[in-house]
C-alpha cells in the first residue's frame, strides 16, 4: 500500500517522539520535550487559523489561560476532577471562542489582531485581578491528576517528567493528525479559499463568517488544551499564561516555522522552546542572539522554516 | 566541586529585583573561589534568566535538578517563579532558598524550601506599627497590580485590623503606567484619610511620588522595602521623595549604622564590594540573594559535605547567621529565621536617608 | 417563466447613481449580453445580483423568489455563480485546488468528518476532484491542474475562473468579461463554451465589449450607459440602435464589425 | 533604440523567456502578439525592470540597462502601463496621475495632467475619488495616462485595450497613432491583434518564449497563419 | 469638578505619550503595511541614550539630538539589514522580524547600558502649573506640544509633499511605484528614519515624566498599536486622536470606575469601537472593487 504524505507525516512525528527519549541524557529533557509538545499544540491550532484561514490572532494566550484556570480552579471550586476540568475548560474556550469572535472576525488584518489582543488583555487582567478566586497575579497550585497514578496500577511506572512527555506526545500528534485531515477536506480548502479571497469563497457558497468562526473556535480549543497540559504538569500556574507575551510567542512560533504547515510550526515550537535553554550559555547575550536567530530565519526563510526548506530541496532535487 | 544552581529573573518585568540578585550571585562565587572555596571545595555555578516566567523558571528548576545536577538552588525571584520551582526541588528533595516575599512560601512550612527576605506581612506589620505610633487611624492604599504589590496589599489588608487602622481608599495602578494622578486624585479627596501606603517596586512608586508631590497632597506617604535602594530617591527626586517613610534593612543605611550594630561588618563589606564590582548602588534584592548565598555556604561548611539531605538539615539549623537583612536563625517550624527587628523604619529626608526609630 | 428576474434595481455611491431603475429578465438556457460603456454600472449590476453589494433600490427574483438581501454565499446555493472582472483567484492554492473549491456546496459531510476524516469526507473530496480534472480540461487548463494558480498567465486565469464557477453546477451563471485578455482564436473557445453551457440548460448574463462575441451568442442584450438601461432587444436592433452606437459602439466599430463579419 | 538580445527569464526555476531577440527603432510602433501564456507580460516586466532577467541584454538608447533598476529606467524615458492595470487603489485618481509625473515637478506637470484629462474626461470627473472605486475599464484608462504622465521616449504598453468599450478602443489605437508624432517609441502587446497590427510599423509573433515569426506589421496582417491564429479569420 | 479636571489633564498627559508612539508607526505603515513592533524600542533608545550622554556630562539638549540621530541611524540599519533583504516576504514575516529586532535591540541595550530605571530632568522643571483647581507639570506640556508638531509634520508631509504621497503610494503598490520611478528602497529607509527620529523623540520627551529603562518599549508599543488601530492605522490624525482618547479613557476609568480594570475598560471601548467602525474611527475604507 502506498503511504500519503499524510500518514507519513505523522508517522514520522510519531517515531520521533518515540525514539528522542533514546538519546536523552537526563530527564530534564523530558520536561522540554513535554514543553515543545504543548507548545506545538497551541501552535498546530494557530496553524488553521492563522495559516490555512489567514485570520491573525494577538489573543490566544487567552483561551490557553482559560484551559490553565479550568484545571486550577474547577477542581478546587466544583471538586472536579482535573482531567474532566482540562474538558470543561476545552468546551468552555470553544463557547466563549464562538461568542467572541462572531463580532471581532469582523475585523480584518491589524483590526482582528488588536481586538484579539484586546480579548487576550482582558482574560489576563481577570485572571490578575480577582485574586480572591485566582489567586491573582502570584498564580496558583494546581492539583495532580493522578493519570500517572492510574498508569502505574496497571504497571506502567513512569517519573513524573516520562510521563508528561509520553501524554502531551500523544497529544500532540492526535492534534497534529486532526488539522492534518483538515488540511486536504473540504473545510480545510474552504479555509484556505476565504484566505485568498474572501468575495471569491463567498461566490462559490462557502459562508465566510461561518468558518471564520470555525476555525477560531478550532483553534480556540487547541490552545485550551494546550493552557491546561501546562497547567497540569507544572502543578501551579500564573496569570502569565495568559499574557500578552505568550500570545506574541505563540503567533512567533507558528510563523517562523511555517504558518501553512503543521510540521513546520511544530517545528518552530520546537525551536523558540529549545533557543532559550541552548542559548544560556551565552548568559547576557541570551536575549540579543534569540532575537538574532529570529530575524535571520525569517529573512533567509521569509514563508517559514519548513515550507522555505522544502521548497529549497525541492528545487535542488531537479 | 560543589554545584549550586541559580535561577532568578535577570530580564523580564522583575528585572529590578533580578539582576542585582545575579550580580551578587556571582560576585560572591568568584570570591569565595578565590578565597579557596569551601571546605577545599570550589563552587561550581550555574546561573539561568527565567525572565521573571513561572514556567520557565520551573524548567530552568528541573534543568538544575536533573541536568546539572545542583545540590541546592537558589533562586525564585518573584513569587510566582518561586511557587514553579518549589515542587520541583521538594520532590527533587533539594534545598531551595528562595529570594521572593510572599509568605506562602515558608507558610506552611516545606522540608526542602527556605527564604531570605523578610515577608510581605512583616513589612506592612512594621509600616502598621510606624503608624499607630504616629496616630494614624484611617489610611489610604495605592498599590502596583504586579505580584509584589498584589501580594502585598493582600497581606497588609489581612493584617490591618489588628492595628486598628482603617482603609478608605483602596486603588491600584499598573507596572508600566505613565500617571497615577487620577487614582491619587481619588485618594486626596477622600476625607479623612491621614496617611497613604504605597506598595509597588519598579518605576511605579517613583512616578506614585511624584505624582503625590504634584497634586501637593500634604499627607505622609508610606513606601515599602520594594523601593529600598538609593535609586528610589534618584528617580521620585530628593524634593517629592522629602517625608517618604519605609521599611528597610540596614544595607540601605549601612553609612548611618554605628560600628556597635550586629550587622554593621557584614553589611559594609557587601555593600563596598557590590558596588565596586558593579558601580551601581546596592539594592535590598541584592541582599536578599547575598544573604541566601551565605545561609547556603554556611550549611555547607556545617554539613561537611555535599550531601542534598545534609545540607538541608544544616540550613534548618542556621542560627545567628549575620545577614544584610537581619539575623538569621531558622527552625523547624521557621524557614525564614527574620524577625520584625531586622526592618528599620526608614525616612528620606534631604536626598538621604534617616533611621526613625 | 422568466428565472432570474430583474426589477428597478438602482444603487449610489455617494452622489453617483452608478445603476438606476434597471430591469430585465433572463430565462432558462438564454443567453443575455448587458453591454455599456466603461462605468456604466455592469459589475455593479452584477455585484447586487450575486450578492456582493446590498442594492439601494428595487428587486432581484430567482424562480420567483425575492432573494435580493441574500448574502453571496446563500446565492449560491439557490445555484447562482459568477466569475470577476477584477481577478479573484485563490493565489496560494493549486490550479486543482481552486477548481475543486467551487464544488464546495456538493461536497457532504461536516467539520468533524473532516477533522476525523471519515470515509464520507474523504470520498466527497475525491469525487470533487475528478469532476474539477473535467471542469479543467473542458477550460484548456487540465495540463496546469497541479500549479499553483498565481504562477498562471492573465488568459488562463480568467478561464481558471470559468471553470471554478461552473463547478457550482449553477443554473444561473454571470460572466464578467471572460473574454478579456483573449486573442480573436482564445475568444472563439470561450464562444463555444459559453454556447455550450448554455445548451446544457444554464442560463448566462454576459457582460463583454467583445462586440463580435457579444453579436453572435447573445439572445438577448440589455444596454447600460450612466447606470440606466437605454435600450434592449436583439442583437441586430442593437447594433443598429442609433443612441447605442453613439454611446457605445462608435461609427468605427461599427464599420469594423461589418467588415469583420 | 531599443535592442533586446538573447533575453531569458525565469520564475524560480521555471523559464518562461528563452532567449528573445526584438529590435525597437525610435519613433517606431512594434506590436507583439501572442497566445495566452506566451511570455508576451513577462517580456515588458523585463524590459521594466520589474522582473529579473537571468540572461541576455537589454539596450535602449546605447545603454546596457540590465542592471538599471526599474525607478531609474523611467528616467532614461522608459515606461510602461502593466497588465492588470497595477493602479494606487488606496489614493485619488489624481494623485495617481500626480505620481506618473514623480520625476517632474514643473509647470508643464499641470498641462500634462489636463491632456490626460482631455484625452479621458471621465478621469477628470473622478479625479478626487479613490482610484479603487472605478470601474475596470476606468481603471485602464487611469494607467495609460499615468503611463503617459511620465513623459515616455519608449511606451511599454500591456494590452492596452483590455476591458475598454469598442469606442474607446478605436480611440486607444488612435492615440497611440498620434505618439508618432510625439517621437514617442511604442511597445504594444495586444490581444487584438488586428487593431495593433494595423497601427503599427513592425510585429513580433511569440510562442512559449520564443519569437517565431517577425517582420513589417503589414506582411503579418497579411500571413496566412496569423491570421488563422490570431486573427481569427 | 477639579478632580474631573485633574483626570483630564492626567487623560492628556499620557494620552500625548500614547499618541507620539502611534504616530511613530504610521510612517512605517504607511510605506509597507507593516506594523513595526520594534517602534517601542526606538521609544526606548530615545530615552536611554539620552540619559546615559546626559550622564556624560553633555547638555541635555545635546544629549537629545544625538539620541535623536543615533536612533534614526538604527532604524535605518534595521531596514537596511533586516527589513530590505526580507522584501517580498509576507507581512506577517516581516512583522516577525520587527519582533525579533525588538527583543534584538532589548538585549543589545541591556548590555551596552544597563537593566536600571533612569530619567533626566523635565526641560522645564517640576513646579506644576495649575488649571482650574488641578495641576499638571511643565514636562507634560512638552509631551503635548511634541504629539502636536509630530502630527502636523507628518500630516503636511502626506497631504502636502510629493514624496509623502510616494509613501503612500509604495505600501499601496511597490511594483506600480517602481513604475513610476519612485526609489522604493529609499523611501522605504526615509520611513524607517523618520519613524525612528519620531520614537525617539517621543522616548527624549516622556522619559522625565514614565521614567525608562531596557525594557519599557513592549508596553509603549503595545499602547501605542491600541492607539493607532483605534484611530485608524496609518492616519496621524487618527494616532493622535486614538493616543488622546485612549489615555483620556484611561484616567476617567481609573478616576470614576476601577483603577484596577482601566486598561480592560480601554480595550472593551476600542473593541465596540471597531464593531461600529471596522476601520477605526479615521482608517479609509479600502476600496477594492471586484
Ligand atoms: N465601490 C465603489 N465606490 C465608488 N464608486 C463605485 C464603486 N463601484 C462602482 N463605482 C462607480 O460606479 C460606476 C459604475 O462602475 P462599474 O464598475 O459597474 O462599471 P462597468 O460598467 O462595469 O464598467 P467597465 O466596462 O469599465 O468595467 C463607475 O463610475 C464607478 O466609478
Ligand atoms: N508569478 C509567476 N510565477 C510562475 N510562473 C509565472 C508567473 N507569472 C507568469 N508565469 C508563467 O509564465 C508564462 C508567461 O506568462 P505571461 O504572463 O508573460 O504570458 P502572457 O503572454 O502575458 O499571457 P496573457 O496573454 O495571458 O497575459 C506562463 O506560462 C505563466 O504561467
Ligand atoms: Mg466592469
Ligand atoms: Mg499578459
Amino acid at each position: 500500500m502506498r503511504l500519503s504524505s499524510k500518514t507519513i507525516t505523522l508517522l514520522g512525528l510519531a517515531v520521533v517522539i518515540a525514539i528522542a527519549p533514546v538519546f536523552f541524557p537526563s530527564s530534564f529533557y523530558y520536561r522540554v520535550g513535554s514543553l515543545i509538545f504543548v507548545n506545538g499544540l497551541a501552535v498546530t491550532g494557530l496553524v488553521i487559523l492563522i495559516g490555512y484561514a489567514g485570520q491573525i490572532s494577538l489573543g490566544h494566550a487567552g483561551f490557553a489561560g482559560i484551559g490553565a484556570y479550568a484545571c486550577a480552579l474547577a477542581p478546587v471550586h466544583f471538586g472536579l476532577h482535573p482531567a474532566l476540568a482540562a474538558v470543561l475548560g476545552a468546551v468552555l474556550s470553544g463557547i466563549i471562542a464562538w461568542l467572541v469572535g462572531r463580532p471581532i472576525l469582523r475585523l480584518k488584518g491589524y483590526y482582528l489582531a488588536v481586538a484579539s489582543l484586546g480579548f487576550g488583555v482582558l482574560v489576563s487582567m481577570v485572571l490578575a485581578n480577582e485574586a480572591a478566586i485566582t489567586g491573582g497575579p502570584d498564580g496558583m497550585a494546581v492539583e495532580d491528576p493522578g493519570l500517572r497514578g492510574a498508569l502505574k496500577a496497571i504497571g506502567i511506572d513512569l517519573s513524573n517528567t516520562e510521563f508528561w512527555y509520553a501524554f502531551s506526545g500523544l497529544i500532540l500528534v492526535i492534534g497534529a493528525w486532526l488539522a492534518l485531515n483538515l488540511y486536504h477536506s473540504p473545510t480545510g480548502r474552504a479555509l484556505r479559499a476565504l484566505h485568498g479571497s474572501e468575495v471569491a469563497a463567498r461566490a462559490v457558497g462557502i459562508d465566510v463568517a461561518g468558518y471564520k468562526l470555525k476555525a477560531f473556535v478550532i483553534s480556540a480549543v487547541y490552545a485550551s488544551v494546550s493552557g491546561s497540559l501546562l497547567a497540569l504538569q507544572n502543578k501551579f500556574i500564573t496569570p502569565d499564561v495568559a499574557g500578552f507575551m505568550h500570545s506574541i510567542e505563540m503567533v512567533t512560533m507558528t510563523v517562523l516555522g511555517g504558518a501553512g504547515s503543521v510540521i513546520g510550526a511544530i517545528l518552530g515550537a520546537a525551536i523558540l522552546t529549545i533557543l532559550p535553554q541552548i542559548l544560556t550559555v551565552f548568559q547576557e547575550y541570551e536575549q540579543l542572539l534569540l532575537g538574532l536567530v529570529m530575524m535571520l530565519v525569517m529573512i533567509f526563510m521569509r514563508d517559514g522554516l519548513l515550507p522555505s526548506i522544502a521548497r529549497r530541496l525541492r528545487r535542488g532535487g531537479e | 566541586d560543589i554545584k549550586i544552581g541559580a535561577t532568578v529573573s535577570e530580564t523580564g518585568p522583575a528585572s529590578f529585583l533580578g539582576d542585582p540578585e545575579a550580580k551578587t550571585l556571582k560576585m560572591l562565587v568568584d570570591a569565595l573561589n578565590a578565597a579557596g572555596g569551601i571546605n577545599g571545595e570550589k563552587i561550581e555555578f550555574v546561573i539561568y534568566d527565567d525572565g521573571g516566567d513561572p514556567n520557565k523558571a520551573r524548567t530552568f528548576a528541573t534543568r538544575l535538578v536533573e541536568d546539572d545536577e545542583v545540590v541546592a538552588i537558589i533562586g525564585g525571584t518573584t513569587t510566582g517563579t518561586t511557587m514553579a520551582i518549589m515542587p520541583v526541588a521538594e520532590d527533587a528533595e533539594i534545598p531551595f532558598i528562595s529570594l521572593a516575599g510572599a509568605i506562602e512560601i515558608i507558610d506552611p512550612v516545606r522540608p526542602y524550601t527556605f527564604k531570605t527576605p523578610h515577608t510581605d506581612r512583616m513589612a506592612c506589620a512594621k509600616i502598621f506599627e510606624d503608624m499607630k505610633k504616629r496616630g494614624f487611624t484611617k489610611i489610604g492604599m495605592i498599590s502596583g497590580s504586579d505580584g509584589f504589590g498584589a501580594s502585598m496589599r493582600k497581606q497588609c489588608l489581612a493584617i490591618i485590623g489588628d492595628y486598628g487602622i482603617e482603609v478608605l481608599a483602596d486603588e491600584t495602578y499598573g507596572p508600566t503606567d505613565a500617571d497615577m494622578t487620577p487614582q491619587l486624585t481619588n485618594i486626596k479627596g477622600k476625607d479623612g484619610v491621614q496617611a497613604v501606603l504605597n506598595p509597588g517596586f519598579g518605576q511605579g512608586p517613583a512616578i506614585v511620588t511624584r505624582n503625590y508631590a504634584q497634586l501637593a497632597i500634604g499627607l505622609p506617604l508610606y513606601q515599602s522595602h520594594g523601593v529600598a535602594s538609593d535609586s528610589f530617591i534618584e528617580l521620585a527626586g530628593a524634593q517629592a521623595a522629602e517625608g517618604v517613610r519605609l521599611p528597610g534593612t540596614a544595607l540601605l543605611v549601612a553609612g548611618l549604622l554605628p560600628e556597635s550594630d550586629p550587622q554593621y561588618a557584614v553589611v559594609k563589606a557587601y555593600k563596598e564590594a557590590y558596588e565596586k564590582a558593579t558601580g551601581k548602588p546596592v539594592s535590598t534584592f541584592g541582599g536578599y540573594a547575598h544573604d541566601a548565598f551565605a545561609i547556603l555556604v554556611d550549611a555547607i561548611k556545617r554539613s561537611g559535605g555535599s550531601e542534598s539531605s545534609a545540607i538541608r538539615d544544616a540550613i534548618e539549623a542556621t542560627s545567628g547567621l549575620v545577614g544584610t537583612t537581619g539575623t538569621v536563625t531558622m527552625s523547624a517550624t521557621d524557614h525564614l529565621g527574620l524577625d520584625l527587628s531586622a526592618f528599620r523604619m526608614l525616612e528620606i529626608q534631604k536626598g538621604g536617608w534617616k533611621i526613625v526609630e | 417563466m422568466s428565472l432570474l428576474q430583474i426589477e428597478g434595481l438602482g444603487i449610489d455611491f455617494g452622489g453617483l447613481r452608478a445603476v438606476n431603475d434597471v430591469s430585465f429578465s433572463l430565462k432558462a438556457g438564454e443567453i443575455v449580453s448587458v453591454i455599456g460603456p466603461n462605468g456604466a454600472g455592469k459589475t455593479t449590476l452584477f455585484n447586487m445580483i450575486s450578492g456582493v453589494y446590498l442594492p439601494g433600490r428595487g428587486k432581484v427574483m430567482l424562480d420567483g423568489e425575492d432573494v435580493t438581501r441574500l448574502s453571496p454565499h446563500l446565492l449560491a446555493r439557490r445555484g447562482l455563480s459568477r466569475t470577476f472582472q477584477n481577478l479573484q483567484i485563490f493565489h496560494a492554492m493549486t490550479v486543482l485546488e481552486n477548481a475543486v473549491v467551487g464544488h464546495h456546496l456538493h461536497e457532504r459531510g461536516n467539520i468533524l468528518a473532516d477533522l476525523l476524516s471519515l470515509p464520507a469526507s474523504r470520498r466527497s473530496s475525491r469525487e470533487s476532484e475528478e469532476s474539477a480534472r473535467r471542469l479543467l480540461d473542458r477550460v484548456g487548463l487540465g495540463r496546469a491542474a497541479e500549479q499553483e494558480a498565481g504562477s498562471l498567465s492573465y488568459g488562463a486565469l480568467k478561464r481558471l475562473e470559468i471553470a471554478r464557477a461552473l463547478a457550482l453546477k449553477p443554473r444561473v451563471l454571470l460572466l464578467d468579461e471572460p473574454a478579456a485578455g483573449c486573442n480573436a482564436v482564445e475568444t472563439e473557445e470561450i464562444d463555444h463554451l459559453i454556447a455550450q453551457m448554455a445548451a446544457e440548460g444554464i442560463s448566462i448574463l454576459l457582460v463583454e465589449h467583445d462586440m463580435k462575441m457579444v453579436m453572435r451568442i447573445s439572445n438577448h442584450i440589455v444596454v447600460l450607459d450612466h447606470g440606466e438601461k437605454i435600450a434592449e432587444g436583439e442583437p441586430a436592433a442593437i447594433a443598429r440602435n442609433p443612441r447605442v452606437i453613439e454611446a457605445y459602439l462608435g461609427a468605427q466599430a461599427t464599420e469594423a464589425n461589418h467588415a469583420d463579419g | 533604440m531599443l535592442t533586446v538580445e538573447g533575453l531569458r527569464s525565469r520564475y524560480g526555476r521555471i523559464e518562461v523567456l528563452h532567449g528573445l531577440d526584438i529590435e525597437v527603432a525610435s519613433g517606431q510602433i512594434v506590436t507583439v502578439v501572442g497566445a495566452n501564456g506566451a511570455g508576451k507580460t513577462t517580456l515588458l516586466r523585463c524590459l521594466s525592470g520589474i522582473q529579473p532577467v537571468s540572461a541576455g541584454s537589454i539596450v535602449f538608447r546605447g545603454e546596457a540597462l540590465t542592471a538599471v533598476p526599474a525607478f531609474r529606467r523611467v528616467q532614461r524615458g522608459l515606461s510602461q502601463s502593466p497588465e492588470g492595470r497595477q493602479i494606487f487603489t488606496n489614493l485619488t485618481v489624481e494623485e495617481n496621475l500626480r505620481l506618473g509625473a514623480y520625476l517632474f515637478a514643473d509647470d508643464k506637470v499641470d498641462r500634462d495632467m489636463q491632456d490626460a484629462f482631455a484625452m479621458f474626461p471621465i478621469l477628470r470627473e473622478k479625479r478626487n475619488l479613490a482610484a479603487g472605486g472605478l470601474s475596470g475599464g476606468q481603471q485602464q484608462m487611469l494607467a495609460i495616462a499615468r503611463a503617459l504622465m511620465a513623459r515616455p521616449s519608449c511606451l511599454l504598453l500591456d494590452e492596452p485595450s483590455m476591458g475598454l468599450a469598442p469606442i474607446l478602443v478605436a480611440q486607444i489605437f488612435e492615440v497611440v497613432k498620434s505618439l508618432k508624432s510625439l517621437d514617442v517609441t511604442v511597445l504594444l502587446v495586444e490581444q487584438n491583434a488586428f487593431g495593433a497590427l494595423s497601427i503599427a510599423d513592425r510585429g513580433y509573433v511569440m510562442e512559449t518564449g520564443r519569437i517565431t515569426m517577425s517582420g513589417p506589421a503589414a506582411e503579418l496582417i497579411a500571413d496566412e497563419r496569423i491570421r488563422a491564429a490570431y486573427l481569427g479569420v | 469638578m477639579p478632580e474631573l479636571m485633574q483626570f483630564f489633564l492626567s487623560g492628556i498627559t499620557v494620552g500625548a505619550v500614547y499618541a507620539l508612539v502611534a504616530l511613530g508607526f504610521t510612517i512605517i505603515y504607511n510605506a509597507s503595511d507593516v506594523v513595526n513592533f520594534a517602534q517601542g524600542e526606538f521609544v526606548m533608545l530615545g530615552g536611554m541614550i539620552t540619559v546615559f550622554a546626559f550622564e556624560a556630562g553633555l547638555p541635555l539638549p545635546l544629549a537629545a539630538l544625538i539620541a535623536i540621530l543615533g536612533t534614526a541611524v538604527i532604524g535605518v540599519a534595521l531596514n537596511r539589514l533586516a527589513i530590505e533583504p526580507a522584501r517580498g516576504a509576507p507581512v506577517v514575516s516581516l512583522i516577525i522580524i520587527t519582533i525579533g529586532a525588538s527583543i534584538f535591540i532589548r538585549g543589545v541595550t541591556q548590555i551596552v547600558f544597563d537593566k536600571q530605571i533612569h530619567r533626566f530632568p523635565a526641560f522645564s522643571g517640576d513646579a506644576p502649573i495649575a488649571v482650574g483647581g488641578a495641576t499638571i507639570l511643565p514636562q507634560s506640556l512638552w509631551v503635548i506640544a511634541g504629539a502636536l508638531a509630530v502630527f502636523i509634520g507628518l500630516w503636511l508631509f502626506f497631504t502636502r509633499t510629493l514624496v509623502g504621497r510616494a509613501v503612500l503610494a509604495t505600501a499601496n503598490n511597490r511594483i506600480a511605484a517602481q513604475l513610476v520611478g519612485i526609489n522604493t528602497k529609499f523611501i522605504m529607509t526615509l520611513s524607517f528614519a523618520m519613524s525612528a527620529a519620531i520614537g525617539a523623540l517621543a522616548g527624549v520627551l516622556v522619559t522625565p515624566i514614565t521614567l525608562t529603562s531596557y525594557d519599557i518599549g513592549i508596553s509603549l508599543a503595545l499602547k501605542g498599536f491600541a492607539a493607532a488601530m483605534l484611530g485608524g492605522m496609518g492616519n496621524p490624525k487618527g494616532a493622535l486622536v486614538g493616543g488622546l482618547l485612549l489615555g483620556i479613557l484611561e484616567a476617567m476609568t481609573a478616576g470614576y470606575i476601577s483603577s484596577q480594570y482601566k486598561d480592560a475598560a480601554a480595550f472593551v471601548v476600542i473593541l465596540a469601537v471597531l464593531f461600529a467602525m471596522p476601520q477605526g474611527l479615521f482608517g479609509r475604507k479600502q476600496t477594492d472593487r471586484v
